[in-house]
């Protein structure tokens, strides 16, 4: 199985290591991310208003060259994720968004959100098979308590990001569970990390972190593990506990970690 | 009618008659401390056409569009996207950016990813 | 054919049939007619042959209301109408005594015309596979069986007869056609070749109400067309729209109930192919609702009196096409 | 030649203010037949009614158009007064300009335009209507109540009372329904059990009364007055006639691991089971799903110690079939799954309950024998939170539309109750508002506030946020006083919505009875008739109807009773005149239309027929226009055209069609 | 009819007393619009409406025919609808064999409680009917003014 792959610019950067693992672990489990030829930055953040089409012109672009590939899109950064799934559904679902986005395009055929948009966890839940994930574990994280944190790109709004329940999501947990360690639930796994606020409000940013980790800590957890480089960034600054990309932990669990990079 | 009100509510998409001020949004917002005008007070400015006070407000720079408030809302009204649009009015001003290049470099770390300068450049300049 | 006079002649002689339901010799060889015998001499008259395609069946229904038994002679594709007839309660199948005969496929004398054998004054009556010869007032002529055969016999149901007395007479399988074929082709055509088509050929329909008298499903004592139930007593047509009114409420109300006897278009003057509607209905109820047969047995529940609760939605139509 | 009046309302302005109705009045009467037309401001009120009475004595209708609202509001209404004016009510026909024309259009030419052809199709169609005359059918004197809670008791004890015999079919093995589970009720608060146990007992000793618990309904048939049903009485596997009621068969059965439905899960029970020690009848069924002997074949155990032999493991589910005039749906209500509503914690920390739930805790006979006490050790509660509307008032698909109308008073009632017997715990109340509308219910709220001390906050919560070391951070705002709170609790209780039993889908088919989007059963008028349903002889009691207290349900439910005496009391029923009928000169006797009949309307008989002349025995179709409901299914199968239905002609039909495509 | 002027079809809705009757009852009374060409004729039940109906329609210019009943399972008379849909999904396959443009002809399902849906399904079959242009297969041609 190949499917089109969306790194993000800050994949290109910062978090390299999300991507390589990303890729590695792809390689070991039998499917190809095939990157975009040309993709431009997503913008980090979904613009919520109804007037903005400029600013989805980029995810639409990516959208509509994974459909001409005839393939699903594959991110790893929860912000990309979650701005081209929903740049997606606007350009499948809302009539002013897809006519004055495809008269700014002029494609040969108009683009009517038809590309499937999936993160790499969904890949994971819904093609690979968890069950069959925990198969190709050659050293499972046996006897590590992590904690998925989710924060909002992943969940929210539930009703287009479809990813999973928003108040009690279990795929992280499951994925968890699948390289062998034990997932550690607790409340503040869906609460925001304060996001691009961090840039001018760093003490609100930071207390929020501080609820996050510390409620994670309260339940015994020993390190974090999120999708999205921003909440990696954040967390971090609150300095409790280590976080880690969730690539980096499939690569371990998969044995491919060494040579990633 | 109030323009600006009319502008807000056509760029949210939000109706703010379909609010019954239970205060689901108030309850789940974790800025909510940071806030002056509170996430459920957003519908009833717009709703009473009190743009200036909102657009003045700084509760525009405090909400993180976690979306909390519109995943629990029982009656769709999605105030998150309001504040969003009450910021989007203000930004679009020439001169009420709040975020200047020049003040950039001292906020950034060695670890600071791209994705928070795009974020953050999104949601407070035009 | 001298097996069923003699044995016509038995039965009426022994006084266990009033009269003989057969075929009698026409005016020429080809138009053979549906006739009732009272008499063993009457019996002189009749023939079976290649030429007698006639569907005796709905002669039944007014056999039934008369005194004593009826023999009727009824070829296996005839019982299928038969049956459905009982089902119907239109015959009653205490008062027939049925002969079923053997078929050997019936001519179709606009076939012969067809190749160039003109003022046919006889014909034999071999096996399918073979040669038929034509006597005519040239001498002697040779068609191939099969190409003179009627439509309806290259897709026969089977030379089985499903209700009987006695049988009399050898059948030879005749089926070397898909019975769906030309409606398949039909439904293939754009719709403007589908209008064009039937379009061209209801045009030619003269309302001479051939295909309706001979119907053994169109046995209404009063039609629907005759009567002032719909407002729709006609005879002459004022406007176009109506002769595809009819031939579609006909084969409606035949729908499900229709054998495919195939002698609407058979006896058609206009040649119009009308069992294209009826098939099209068969066509849809064994792909929607299961294959269905009526006639194959007494008093089955035809799919237009039944339903099931997960059948197809009408948009079926629009969506495959 | 009929001689046709138009009648054409205004509505006040509800059809005037878009349709020209002067100027459908002058098109009317160019209309073949029409010898008068007028229009009216309000033809449904008397002065509007006796203008058509006068009509028909000056010009001499034999026919009449009214061109109103939908003849589901007023057809019966101008039926009546046609006839009062000595026209047969058959004669009269509606067009449909209100709800099919002025409600949906702006434009008023184009508005007119519509009416006139609806006035049009109407005047068309009244040239071929024919006097009907309704016929009779007879009532059969017992009546079908489902569901054997407080408001199928309350509706068989009233009937039963007035002389009628009354069937109770309830599903569960015992009748009490939900007022069963509830330890208390407002605003008196009298233990539920006390009141309901002696109105179980009275409806069980009733002579009227049979109740057939463990039973379902399968199948109904027929119409009103004469309605057969088919009622499935489950296998118990123990003979309610041996079955002394001692117990002893529950204490010593090995399998005690089945979640107990009547304590809502929180604790176990046995696989021979009586749901609840007032349970009527005092009979336990086998759970056959968690019966060991079921399931391994091995066991036997309630069979040996079972005394009067009254276990028998080869009973079979029995179908018995019965005869009524009247049904009454009664199946009350559950409360939602709470699935998607994870930011409550409800399924992730064992304390945070629902109401229904609490009510089972409170409770001497439930699972904590009545100790308010932590479900997850066992603990006494110091902080309890209540949080109010939880999937009720809710626009998404995670909860329901509508108020749930019981809540705000029950909270109040579980609050007081722990504050008066656990001074020591503090209770909080998280509202959007309190709703209490009631005879004494808001006094019963304010004392909960005054003379209790519960902590009323107006406002929502956001999320419960489970802590690591067992207790509960509820995260709420206090919409007053402007501040988030974070409150510290030991256990939180959900005023969860309630809808109505699931299988609500089934037994409105069965019923053809119509139900609402939320799956509520629809009234015959919303508000004049509040206890029936629109189809004949199907009656509603009950929060089947909608959300309602105890009082407005016994109230509901003796309305209910009411009605079904008011039918059960007459001897005959006039039918709808609106059958089929056979033209049996046209008639081919093939008995397709008898096929599709699902009434059984319709036999054969063999007929001498007199066919102009032609006389002759003819096996013709013959409608029971008792039976008959009028769908017309056997119209359209009659290829002759002899089946037609009166009022509902061919060429009536063809004649509206006709004037429409004009 | 003359080309310049906006084509305004003329659309027959049969709709059963008991749902879909209803269903336009509310509809009207939600003040939910759909266009003034469709014209209901209210029958008991969607099994009452005969082939000839539909067909006598289009005979006198109809340019659409709808059918609306009560949802499979949820009739009135309990089964009408079962024979209602086996009867118009046959005659639809036959118009649409005899080259009829398949768009003109509909059935839908609208409870009582289905207003939206009414007013929707109308919308649809309209703006259908609309990009379909006249009736000129079925209707006859010299019988227009």
């Amino acid at each position: 199985m190949t499917y089109s792959y969306y790194p993000g610019c800050t994949l290109r950067n910062k978090a390299k290591d999300l991507d390589m693992y990303a890729r590695a672990c792809a390689e070991a489990l039998g499917f190809t991310l095939e990157e975009l030829e040309q993709w431009q930055c997503c913008g980090g953040v979904y613009p919520l208003g109804s007037d903005e089409i400029a600013s989805k012109l980029p995810s639409v672009r990516a959208l509509d060259a994974a459909k001409q590939k005839g393939q699903d899109l594959v991110a790893v950064c929860s912000a990309c994720y979650h701005v081209l799934k929903r740049v997606n559904d606007d350009m499948a679902n809302v009539e002013d968004i897809q006519t004055r986005a495809n008269n700014y395009m002029q494609l040969e055929t108009p683009y009517k959100g038809e590309t499937k948009v999936l993160h790499f966890l969904e890949v994971l839940r819904d093609r690979v098979g968890f069950d069959e994930l925990k198969k190709k574990v050659v050293s499972p994280l046996t006897g590590r308590k992590i904690g998925a944190y989710y924060g909002c790109l992943l969940l929210r709004p539930s009703d287009v990001m479809a990813f999973d329940d928003p108040e009690d999501p279990t795929i992280l947990e499951d994925f968890i569970r699948a390289l062998g360690a034990t997932p550690v639930v607790y409340p503040y796994r869906n609460e925001c990390c304060g996001g691009y606020i961090s840039l001018k409000e760093k003490e609100l940013a930071t207390s929020m972190c501080d609820k996050i980790t510390d409620s994670a800590a309260g339940f015994e957890a020993e390190c974090l593990v999120t999708a999205c480089p921003l909440c990696k960034y954040n967390l971090n600054k609150s300095g409790k506990l280590p976080v880690v990309y969730f690539t980096e932990l499939l690569a371990e669990a998969l044995g491919v970690k060494e040579g990633a990079l | 009618m109030n323009k600006q009100a009319e502008l807000i509510k056509e760029i949210s998409g939000v109706n703010p008659l379909k609010c019954m001020k239970c205060g689901k949004c108030s309850a789940s917002c974790p800025s909510y401390n940071e806030m002056d005008i509170k996430p459920h007070q957003f519908v009833s400015y717009v709703q009473n056409e009190d743009i200036e006070a909102l657009t003045a407000s700084k509760s525009l720079y405090k909400c993180l569009s976690c979306f909390a408030c519109v995943e629990r809302c029982p009656r769709g009204v999605k105030p998150g996207k309001l504040i969003d649009a009450a910021r989007q009015v203000v930004i679009r001003q020439r001169g009420q950016e709040y975020l200047s290049p020049d003040e950039v470099p001292e906020l950034l770390d060695e670890e600071t990813p791209q994705q928070l300068l795009m974020s953050a450049f999104r949601k407070y300049r035009r | 054919m001298q097996r069923l006079i003699d044995r016509a002649k038995a039965l009426l002689e022994s006084g266990e049939v009033a009269r003989v339901l057969g075929w009698r010799k026409g005016e020429n060889v080809w138009d053979v007619e549906p006739a009732f015998f009272a008499s063993p001499e009457e019996l002189s008259d009749f023939v079976y042959n290649g030429f007698c395609g006639a569907n005796l069946s709905k002669y039944m229904i007014e056999a039934s209301k008369l005194e004593g038994k009826t023999l009727v002679f009824l070829k296996p594709c005839d019982t299928y109408s038969f049956n459905q007839l009982t089902t119907e309660h239109r015959v009653d199948r205490e008062t027939a005594y049925i002969v079923g005969v053997g078929c050997k496929g019936k001519l179709k004398i606009e076939n012969i015309d067809a190749k160039g054998i003109l003022d046919v004054q006889g014909a034999g009556y071999p096996d399918a596979s073979e040669i038929l010869t034509v006597k005519t007032l040239y001498g002697d002529k040779e068609v191939s069986y099969k190409d003179a055969m009627l439509e309806r016999c290259h897709v026969c149901k089977g030379k089985e007869h499903m209700v009987y007395d006695e049988l009399i007479g050898e059948s030879v399988d005749t089926c070397d056609g898909d019975r769906f074929a030309e409606v398949a082709k039909i439904e293939a055509m754009s719709p403007e070749e589908k209008f064009a088509y039937f379009q061209s050929e209801l045009s030619k329909c003269i309302r001479c109400n051939a295909c309706r008298n001979v119907c053994p499903a169109c046995s209404c004592r009063k039609c629907v067309f005759d009567s002032n139930k719909f407002d729709s007593a006609q005879k002459a047509n004022t406007i176009s729209f109506e002769e595809k009114m009819f031939h579609i409420i006909r084969a409606f109300h035949v729908a499900g109930r229709c054998t495919d006897c195939g002698e609407c278009s058979r006896v058609c003057p206009q040649g119009i192919p009308l069992h294209l509607f009826n098939r099209k209905f068969i066509k849809d109820i064994d792909s929607l609702y299961g294959t269905w047969q009526a006639g194959a047995e007494v008093d089955a529940r035809g799919p237009l009196t039944n339903f099931r609760t997960d059948d197809a939605e009408p948009s079926i139509v629009t969506k495959r096409g | 030649m009929q001689r046709i009046g138009v009648f054409v309302c205004h509505c006040g302005s509800n059809i005037a203010a878009t349709v020209d109705v002067k100027k459908v009045v002058e098109m009317a009467l160019k209309e073949q037949g029409v010898v008068h037309a007028e229009d009216y401001p309000y033809m449904c009120s008397e002065a509007g009614q006796s203008r058509i009475g006068e009509a028909i004595a000056q010009k001499g209708l034999t026919g009449i158009v009214v061109c109103s609202c939908s003849p589901r509001m007023h057809e019966a209404t101008f039926r009546k007064a046609a006839e009062r004016y000595g026209l047969n009510p058959y004669m009269v026909e509606i067009a449909n300009i209100r709800e099919h024309c002025s409600w949906i259009h702006k434009d008023m030419a184009e508005a007119t335009e519509k009416a006139t052809i609806l006035m049009r199709a109407a005047v068309a169609k009244v040239h071929l209507n024919a006097p009907l005359q309704a016929g009779e059918s007879m009532v059969t004197k017992r009546a079908l109540v489902i569901g054997g809670g407080i408001a199928g008791i309350q509706t068989a004890i009233d009937i039963a009372d007035a002389g009628y015999k009354v069937d109770i079919v309830e599903k569960t093995p015992s009748i009490g329904g939900r007022m069963s589970q509830l330890d208390k009720t407002f605003p008196t608060l009298d233990c539920s059990a006390c009141i309901l146990t002696p109105k179980m007992v009275e409806a069980a000793a009733h002579e009227n009364i049979t109740i057939h618990t463990y039973s379902e309904v399968e199948k109904v048939s027929g119409f009103v007055g004469n309605f057969t049903v088919d009622i499935r009485k489950k296998a118990r596997m123990v003979d309610i006639d041996k079955c002394t009621g001692c117990g002893v068969c529950q204490e010593k059965c090995p399998s005690k691991k089945t979640p107990n439905e009547f304590n809502r899960g929180l604790n176990n029970r046995s696989a021979i089971y009586t749901p609840f020690a007032q349970a009527i009848p005092n009979v336990p069924v086998i759970d056959t799903t968690a019966c060991i002997k079921f399931k391994t074949g091995k066991c036997g155990v309630c069979q040996k110690v079972c005394q009067a032999g009254a276990i028998d493991y080869t009973q079979q589910d029995e179908i018995i079939t019965e005869n009524y005039g009247a049904i009454v749906v009664a199946t009350g209500f559950d409360t939602i799954k709470l699935d998607k509503y994870g930011e409550y914690a409800y399924g992730q920390s064992k304390d945070v309950i629902t109401s229904l739930e609490l009510e089972r805790v409170m409770n001497a006979a439930g699972p904590t024998k009545g100790h308010l006490e932590r479900l997850s050790d066992g603990k006494a509660p110091k902080e309890i939170v209540f949080i109010q509307c939880v999937g009720s008032r809710c626009s998404d698909d995670r909860g329901k539309p509508y108020c749930s109308k019981i809540c705000c008073m029950y909270t109040a009632k579980h609050a007081m109750l722990i504050r008066d017997k656990y001074p020591d715990t503090n209770v909080t109340v998280f509202y959007i508002d309190v709703r209490t509308p009631g005879k004494n219910f808001d006094e019963f709220y304010r004392r909960a506030v005054e003379d209790y001390g519960v902590n009323y906050i107006k406002g929502q919560v956001g999320k419960v946020i489970p802590q690591a070391d067992g207790s509960l951070l509820v995260q709420g705002v206090d919409l007053l006083d402007q501040k988030q709170i974070l409150k510290k609790a030991d256990m939180v209780v959900l005023a969860t919505a309630i809808e109505p039993n699931p299988d609500v889908r089934k037994i409105a088919t069965m019923l053809t009875a119509s139900i609402d989007t939320n799956n509520f059963l629809t009234e015959a008028h919303p508000k004049l008739r509040p206890v029936e349903s629109p189809t004949a002889g199907v009656f509603l009691s009950g929060v089947r109807q909608g959300p309602k207290d105890i009082p407005e349900t016994v109230a509901q439910a003796g309305a209910a009773a009411v009605k079904v005496i008011g039918l059960l009391a007459k001897d005959k029923l006039k039918t709808n005149p609106c059958t089929a009928k056979s033209d049996e000169l046209l008639c081919n006797g093939c008995s397709q239309c008898a096929n599709v009949c699902p009434y059984g309307a319709i036999s054969y008989e063999t007929k001498l027929i007199n066919d102009h002349g032609i006389r002759e025995d003819r096996r013709v179709a013959v409608v029971n226009s008792a039976l008959c409901q009028g769908c017309g299914a056997c119209t359209v199968t009659c290829p002759s055209g002899a089946m037609d239905l009166q009022g509902f002609s061919n060429r009536q039909i063809l004649a509206e069609v006709d004037a429409i495509c004009r | 009819m003359s080309m310049n002027t906006e084509f305004r079809p003329t659309i027959v809705a049969f709709c059963c007393n008991w749902c879909s009757y209803a269903g336009a009852d509310l509809a009207g009374s939600s003040r939910l619009a759909y266009p003034a060409d469709v014209k209901i004729i209210r029958v008991p039940c969607s099994c009452r409406v005969n082939p000839m109906f539909i067909l006598r329609a289009f005979e006198k210019g109809a340019d659409g025919v709808i059918l609306c009943g009560c949802h499979p399972g949820d009739c009135h008379y309990s089964t009408g609808n079962y024979y209602a849909r086996r009867r118009m999904t046959l005659l639809f396959s036959m118009l649409d064999y005899l080259g009829v443009e398949n768009g003109r002809t509909r059935v839908e399902w609208v409870s009582a409680a289905e207003g939206v849906k009414f007013s929707e399904t109308m919308n649809s079959f309209v703006e259908k009917i609309r990009s379909l242009g006249p009736n000129v297969r079925l209707g006859d041609l010299r019988c227009k003014d």
